[in-house]
């Protein structure tokens, strides 16, 4: 049958990358918890990009390795990755339109 | 390769060779990050809008009463909530790895962890379960939020941020309904390696609802502001 | 099309028949807002007319007919469809350069020396502030000739917009922000416009209209000074027709009240001020409103003709209505739900530009506000008048006919 | 010309009795769907007319009282949300519906019951959103709803609960189906009809699913805010806690504007159908047209605040939203340019589908001309909420997408009926329409450009514009009598049209290669297609010539050995039933109905919150959650075919 065919051709991860991976999601989001707690590094100018790097490395690691999209067909990656660039896109040009720069420049005044 | 062997179950041929609801489940994610986004743009546009307290991250003082709300969010409970949510997504893998390889002969020398990992009642147990965890740990937040004088009425935060959570909470509560149905599957005639994409299904489902929270752990409750 | 091009020409043409037309040269906004219009329709017409013309060539040129042979079968050509994505893209350059510089132009910060007016929308009229001279009005502003505007715009219930057609573009009032608009009307003279409200509102948005007039330098200041004055009530010769004199200070009923320190006028001895209106006799047919009493509505032409405005006096002082207006100068009337009505006599219109302001529309207003305009926030205050929104009959407490021509003549007092 | 001889027509025969309305109601088969859609929403078209037509009389003299101004608001309101949601949208999921699975030579589409939920919970949610327009508490807050006037405060009554609820129930209908299409087109196309090689209706209305795919959740947000807001008390619109306004303004117009296109696609897929077949040649530049096609469904995602010049967002952001909503007319531009091109030097033949075709062309380009004209901010200030944009939008709706499904009406009703429709009231239909739409809507850019704002119930007399909206009036009024014809023609078409074989006009694509009306199963032998005009290369070879032919058709299929339903491209001759020749058909049911139902009961317990009668709310709430959660699981666990 098609699908069989299709699933035997791909890879799967097995308990030996799950436990890596579930390793790395924990150690990352106690890293995040704990800087959380230092006002130094709450207060450094690297605080907001490097939990958005953490967050963004967690994010792909289990879409890659639990939603195996890494091995899946490459449609899928597709119908994720593109919906998903409009959403961040979006949400980046939302930002921006409330945002103080965007009202400031607005002039008029 | 023939169409006979179970046409019941839709295995006509397929363009692709792959099967239609696992590309319709690929189209709902891809839904669900439009969904999500529009959520969370919406929680951060709002934040530090809002006129009354409480504040997420700052305690507030009630210009009226002289009444002190201290800042809302809990981090170690969210954190610990967060840490059962990525396990659940551990276990979820492996009940679906138990499924596809049912059946499948163990290696020799095999242990009892290597046993352990073919059972994928016990992880789809393990998913429930810590998927019901989450849900209590959002329980218990939400109560004591409103306890704290936080409500959905109360402020742009509390609007915003019931809704997002509260969002997240239905996907989560629906996965939990989902892999219940799966287990109810498992008991009544075993899951079967011909039913590997239906767990599929909802694994995939599940760890979508995990990433959105791992956005969310982030965007919400980490980053002050 | 035929019409259409006639039509467009018609209405290029003559200004005069089309009171609101966008395409006037009277401010600096309005001209470079027709500038890149002109730019855009050149464009849009060369467009136009080679698609149009390709197409109707096409279709009769190849159009099928008996024994004709086989079409040739081109299923594409490069050079031909790169030809058209560039020639469009750039059309599109000559049409962005300008509106790009016109963006940053027409929304840098206001000249300095510009008039300020914040407008405050509410569902469904106008207040106008004057916060230089410290005043308030409503539904009529009044410019300077020659020199830039700057209005800030503000709403007090649901979203409105702000829009002269013939003066410049619109911009909308939105809650919880204020927005800036400016133009400098230097090409008008004395002119008098019609303004709207643009944005849905409501059930009354379609009467949510103002009136603009530009003035010269002097007569603003005149028009301003009288404005920021108390009420004078009784005024000196009679009530019908106030004219234009200076009257001592101490007619004024000047009383200590609750203004804004830039708004409070010296409470004791007042500066003799001129009432100063538009004059009458310029004021284009397209401003005085068309708009029919309903037929629900009635009083009787006798009736009205009889009011007193002394009687008024009283009776307004005593009435709901002070509970939503101010009349600067009549220390019983502090309301600031509805219009400021200070000067109400000095204006052309009520209730937001939906009436000429006279004797008759006025009795049938404070008569029955609701059946004059839908949902309007004025209750309905006649006697025995049905009120369309609360769907009541309005008893005890009611006004009397005789009650709201005396009102009526104490209102049209108020230069 | 037509060469095929009249096959017999197909009639299904071994159909269990049921009546009408049961077999309605349980059916899981596309073509039935896509014709209830088509009758539904024909029929929300003439409601919405019909509203408009109330407008424009109300309209026709200056301080008119033939309505109140709330009538016309609500009038209003509901002739957009009508039009928009209930005639236009699924006008083109009938067209999606009966046409994507023929074109693509399927059997059905991906998920057969969603179907029939989609259709069920779209009808339900129209009657639900257009019931109160009857007792004129109808919404009232125009098709765009914006806060705060659409929140609880400004707008106390029941009119706007009915939207909001209506929207939401709409938009799964929506949803639900563009999953199952999306799913359809990547997954069920007959073996060698690789994307390159998808008709162009197929190609649009892929697109058009991705728009809606993630366009739709977005207003979903924007609504479930608005419906807490009301219902509950939140305050994501509540001016008095700090709301931003703006909000629900980018929230609903980055829905919006991506929507406009989902209104427009599928349209433009029709007429790239009718052109190529009527002229005798291929689709001129066809991968252009497709690339252009997703060109515009992506760009469509960043130009949402083009409806937002006037609210202040600073004049970068103006600049910003202006220049990528330019850049649109490019990849517009080329498909005009191709279209014409396939006429040119073609052999055009006028049907009345291809009259309608040729005057999207023409119409079209009016409106995108003076959409180019607001996509410049200083000048759209001058525009916006005016009539001028009244004038733009009917242009590229009426004008582009109304008239394209005309079109794809008269060019696809021989496939559904068996029978053509009559010509000659074609004809009839198509010069009073396209007369009366340019007298109704060309004067509307003058009433705006000289000053006539929009949504107005009334206007004083002496503005300047009594002539142009006089002459609206008389367009609206004379579009009723065209329509009407073409009612008539349709209706009497089914019963007393002339009788046609598969392939009435000679088309190339494979919906034309099966008999008219279509066997149930559609195809007894799934076709193995070796390029774009398949039917072409049967019959007239010539005309493809020039088009690349590869033989990956021929090989990827050889590959799929066994599946013996399947043969080379062919004409069907084939009037046997699905059950005689074993193949296996999703059965019917009634369980997508009742879901649909119960979710309609439940958004309309919310109804009774408001009023404070808790005991109905809750009961159809919980009911109707009952209903549809039992309905589901029974669906769910039910096979699809039953028997093997
Ligand atoms: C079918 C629906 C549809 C389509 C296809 C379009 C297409 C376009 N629309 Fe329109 N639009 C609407 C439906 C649609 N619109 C609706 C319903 C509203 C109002 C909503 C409301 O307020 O109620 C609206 C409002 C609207 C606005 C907001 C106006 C305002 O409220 O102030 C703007 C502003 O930029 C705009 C622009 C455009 C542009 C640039 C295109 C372009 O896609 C057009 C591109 C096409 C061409 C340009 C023609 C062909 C091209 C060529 C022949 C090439 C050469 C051309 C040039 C170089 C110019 N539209
Ligand atoms: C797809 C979209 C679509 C279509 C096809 C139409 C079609 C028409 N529209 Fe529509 N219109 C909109 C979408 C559409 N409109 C939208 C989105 C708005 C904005 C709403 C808002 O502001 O919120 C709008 C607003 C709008 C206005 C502005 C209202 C206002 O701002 O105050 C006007 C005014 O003239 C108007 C007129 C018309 C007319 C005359 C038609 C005609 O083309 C209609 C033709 C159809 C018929 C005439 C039906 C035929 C009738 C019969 C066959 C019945 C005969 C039977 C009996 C007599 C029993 N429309
Ligand atoms: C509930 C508050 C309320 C009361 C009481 C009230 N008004 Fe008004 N009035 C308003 C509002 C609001 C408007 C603006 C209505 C509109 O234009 O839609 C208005 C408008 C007017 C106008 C037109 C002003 C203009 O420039 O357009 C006049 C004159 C007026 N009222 C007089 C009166 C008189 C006289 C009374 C008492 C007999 C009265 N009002 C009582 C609220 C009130
Ligand atoms: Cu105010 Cu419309
Ligand atoms: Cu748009």
């Amino acid at each position: 049958m098609s699908q069989d065919n299709a699933h035997a051709e791909h890879y799967h991860p097995t308990w030996k990358e799950y436990k890596w991976v579930a390793l790395i999601l924990f150690l990352i989001t106690v890293v995040e918890v704990w800087v959380y707690y230092i006002p130094e590094l709450v207060a450094s100018k690297a605080f907001v990009p490097g939990l958005l790097i953490m967050s963004a490395v967690k994010f792909a690691i289990v879409v890659m390795y639990y939603m195996h999209l890494k091995y899946d067909h490459k449609l899928f990656r597709s119908l994720f990755v593109g919906p998903l660039l409009v959403a961040i896109l979006t949400l980046l040009g939302l930002l921006f339109l409330f945002s103080k720069i965007a009202i400031r420049l607005s002039g008029g005044g | 390769m023939s169409a006979s062997a179970d046409a019941a179950h839709g295995h006509h041929y397929t363009t692709t060779g792959l099967d239609n609801r696992k590309i319709a489940i690929w189209a709902f994610i891809g839904s669900e990050c439009m969904l999500f986004a529009s959520l969370i743009s919406t929680y951060l546009i709002y934040k530090g809008k809002s006129l009354v307290g409480p504040f997420p991250h700052t305690p507030w003082t009630d210009p009226s009463s002289g009444k002190v709300f201290p800042a809302i969010l809990n981090i170690p409970v969210t954190s610990a909530s967060t840490f059962v949510l990525l396990m659940s997504s551990l276990a979820m893998v492996l009940a679906l790895s138990a499924v596809e390889n049912r059946g499948k002969p163990l290696p020799p020398g095999a242990g009892a962890w290597d046993k352990a990992l073919t059972s994928s009642k016990l992880w789809l147990w393990m998913t429930c379960l810590l998927g019901a965890g989450f849900l209590a740990f959002q329980a218990y937040e939400f109560t004591s939020f409103v306890h704290e004088g936080l409500t959905i009425r109360r402020n742009l935060f509390g609007s915003s941020f019931f809704t997002l959570t509260g969002f997240h909470g239905a996907h989560v509560t629906a996965g939990v309904i989902w892999l219940g149905s799966l287990l109810a599957i498992d008991y009544k005639r075993g899951l079967q390696p011909s039913d590997a994409l239906a767990v599929d299904l909802a694994a995939l489902y599940w760890h979508f609802v995990d990433v959105v929270w791992i956005a969310i752990f982030t965007l919400l409750y980490l980053i002050p502001g | 099309m035929v019409i259409a091009v006639t039509l467009l020409v018609l209405a290029a043409c003559s200004g005069g028949d089309y009171p609101n037309s966008t395409f006037l040269p009277t401010t600096d906004n309005n001209r470079d807002a027709t500038d890149l219009w002109n730019r855009m329709m050149f464009w849009g017409t060369i467009v136009f007319v080679i698609v149009e013309a390709i197409l109707l060539y096409t279709i009769i040129k190849y159009r099928r007919r008996p024994g004709g042979p086989e079409p040739e079968h081109v299923h594409g050509n490069t050079l031909m469809e790169i030809t058209w994505t560039l020639a469009p893209a750039l059309i599109l350059v000559f049409i962005a350069v300008p509106t790009v510089r016109t963006i940053f132009r027409s929304q840098a910060a206001a000249p300095a020396n510009a008039v300020q007016i914040e407008v405050i929308g509410h569902q469904w009229w106008w207040e106008f502030r004057y916060p230089e001279y410290g005043f308030t009005t409503a539904n009529e502003i009044y410019m300077p000739h020659g020199r830039p505007v700057n209005f800030a715009l503000r709403t007090a219930d649901v979203l409105h917009s702000f829009w002269i057609p013939a003066l410049a573009g619109k911009r909308d009032l939105i809650s919880n922000r204020t927005n800036y608009l400016w133009f400098t009307p230097d090409s008008t003279g004395e002119a008098a416009f019609n303004g709207s409200c643009n944005e849905y509102c409501g059930a009354s948005h379609a009467n949510m209209k103002f009136r603009a007039f530009t003035v010269s330098a002097e007569d603003f200041d005149t028009w301003a000074r009288h404005q920021a004055a108390n009420a004078i009530f009784p005024p000196p010769v009679d009530t019908a027709a106030a004219p234009a004199t200076v009257r001592p200070a101490s007619n004024a009923i000047g009383m200590a009240q609750a203004v804004p320190a830039a708004q409070a006028a010296p409470t004791t001895v007042q500066a003799p001020t001129t009432p100063w209106q538009f004059p009458r006799e310029k004021v284009p047919p397209h401003v005085l409103p068309q708009t029919p009493i309903p037929a629900s509505v009635s009083i009787a032409d006798a009736a009205i003709a009889a009011g007193d405005a002394q009687r008024g006096f009283t009776t307004y002082s005593r009435s709901a209505c002070i509970g939503c207006h101010k009349i600067r100068g009549n220390p019983s009337s502090m309301g600031i739900l509805g219009p400021d009505l200070t000067h109400v006599g000095s204006r052309f219109t009520i209730a937001s530009g939906l009436f000429p302001n006279d004797a008759k529309h006025l009795a049938h207003w404070i008569k029955n506000a609701r059946a004059m305009k839908p949902g309007s926030l004025m209750q309905t205050l006649g006697k025995g008048e049905h009120d369309p929104i609360m769907n009541i009959t309005v008893q005890a407490g009611g006004l009397t006919d005789e009650q709201i021509a005396d009102i009526t003549a104490y209102l049209l007092s108020l230069k | 010309m037509a060469t095929v001889a009249a096959s017999p027509t197909y009639t299904a025969s071994a159909t269990p009795q049921r009546s009408r309305l049961m077999s309605w109601l349980t059916t899981t088969d596309h073509k039935v769907i896509g014709t209830l859609y088509l009758h539904t929403s024909l029929f929300f078209f003439v409601l919405g007319g019909l509203e408009a037509l109330l407008i424009r009389w109300q309209l026709m003299r200056p301080n008119s009282v033939v309505l109140t101004a709330d009538q016309y608001n609500q009038l209003f309101t509901m002739h957009g949300t009508t039009m928009v949601f209930l005639a236009i949208m699924p006008l083109s999921a009938a067209f999606f519906n009966y046409l994507i699975p023929l074109q693509i030579g399927a059997r059905d589409v991906a998920f057969p019951r969603l179907n029939a939920f989609s259709y069920w919970i779209f009808l339900l949610g129209g009657v639900f959103i257009t019931l109160p327009i009857f007792f004129w508490v109808a919404p009232d807050g125009g098709w765009f709803g914006y806060a705060p006037l659409s929140g609880r405060t400004y707008s106390p009554g029941p009119n706007m609960d009915f939207w909001v609820l209506g929207l939401q129930i709409l938009g799964i209908s929506s949803l639900a189906a563009s999953f199952n299409f999306a799913t359809t087109i990547i997954n069920m196309r007959a073996p060698g009809m690789n994307l390159m090689r998808m008709p162009m209706f197929t190609w649009m209305s892929f697109v058009t699913q991705f728009l809606i795919i993630l366009s739709f959740p977005v207003i979903t947000i924007a609504l479930v805010f608005l419906q807490f807001d009301r219902f509950f008390g939140t305050t994501f619109y509540q001016i008095s806690a700090g709301a931003d306004p703006l909000l629900w303004q980018h929230l609903f117009w980055i829905f919006g504007h991506p929507e406009v296109y989902i209104l427009i696609l599928p349209a433009f897929g029709l007429v790239s159908e009718v052109l190529p077949t009527n002229s005798r040649k291929p689709l001129f530049g066809y991968p252009v047209m497709a690339y252009s096609g997703i060109l515009i469904g992506f760009l469509g995602f960043g130009v949402w605040a083009h409806h937002m010049f006037a609210v202040g967002m600073g004049p970068i952001a103006d600049t910003v939203f202006g220049l990528t909503t330019m850049l649109i007319a490019i990849p517009t531009g080329v498909k005009i340019f191709n279209w014409i091109f396939t006429m040119w030097g073609g052999s055009i033949r006028f049907t009345a589908a291809m009259k309608f075709a040729i005057a999207l062309i023409a119409m079209f380009v009016i409106g995108g001309i003076s959409g180019i004209t607001h996509a410049s901010p200083p000048s759209d200030l001058q525009q916006t909420d005016t009539y001028y944009i009244v004038a733009h939008f009917h242009y590229v709706l009426f004008g582009g997408a109304i008239l394209g499904i005309f079109a794809g009406i008269y060019h696809y009703f021989p496939k559904m009926y068996g029978r053509t429709m009559n010509e000659t009231l074609g004809t009839w239909h198509f010069w009073l329409n396209f007369i009366a739409m340019n007298l109704t809507f060309f004067p509307m850019h003058f009433a705006g450009m000289l000053g006539m704002p929009r949504r107005i119930y009334t206007y004083d007399a002496g503005q300047g514009w009594e002539l142009f909206n006089m002459m609206s009036t008389m367009g609206a009024f004379l579009l009723a009598p065209a329509t009407l014809i073409f009612i008539y023609n349709f209706f009497r078409s089914k019963k007393h049209g002339e009788p046609c074989g598969p392939n009435p006009w000679d088309a190339p694509t494979l919906e034309w290669s099966i008999p008219s009306p279509p066997p149930e199963y559609n195809f007894a032998k799934i076709p193995m297609v070796t390029s774009r005009y398949p039917l072409w290369d049967l019959t007239h070879p010539e005309r493809t010539a020039e088009i690349p032919h590869t033989q990956t058709g021929w090989t990827e299929a050889t590959q799929q050995t066994g599946e013996h339903d399947m043969a080379p491209m062919h004409i069907e001759t084939e009037t046997r039933t699905a059950k005689e020749l074993g193949i296996p058909m999703p059965s019917s049911t009634i369980k997508p109905f009742f879901v649909a139902l119960g979710i309609v009961l439940m958004f309309s317990g919310l109804l009774f919150l408001p009023k404070g009668m808790k005991v109905p709310a809750f009961a159809l709430m919980f009911g109707g959650t009952a209903m549809w959660v039992g309905y589901l699981y029974a669906w769910l666990t039910t096979p699809l075919e039953d028997h093997h």
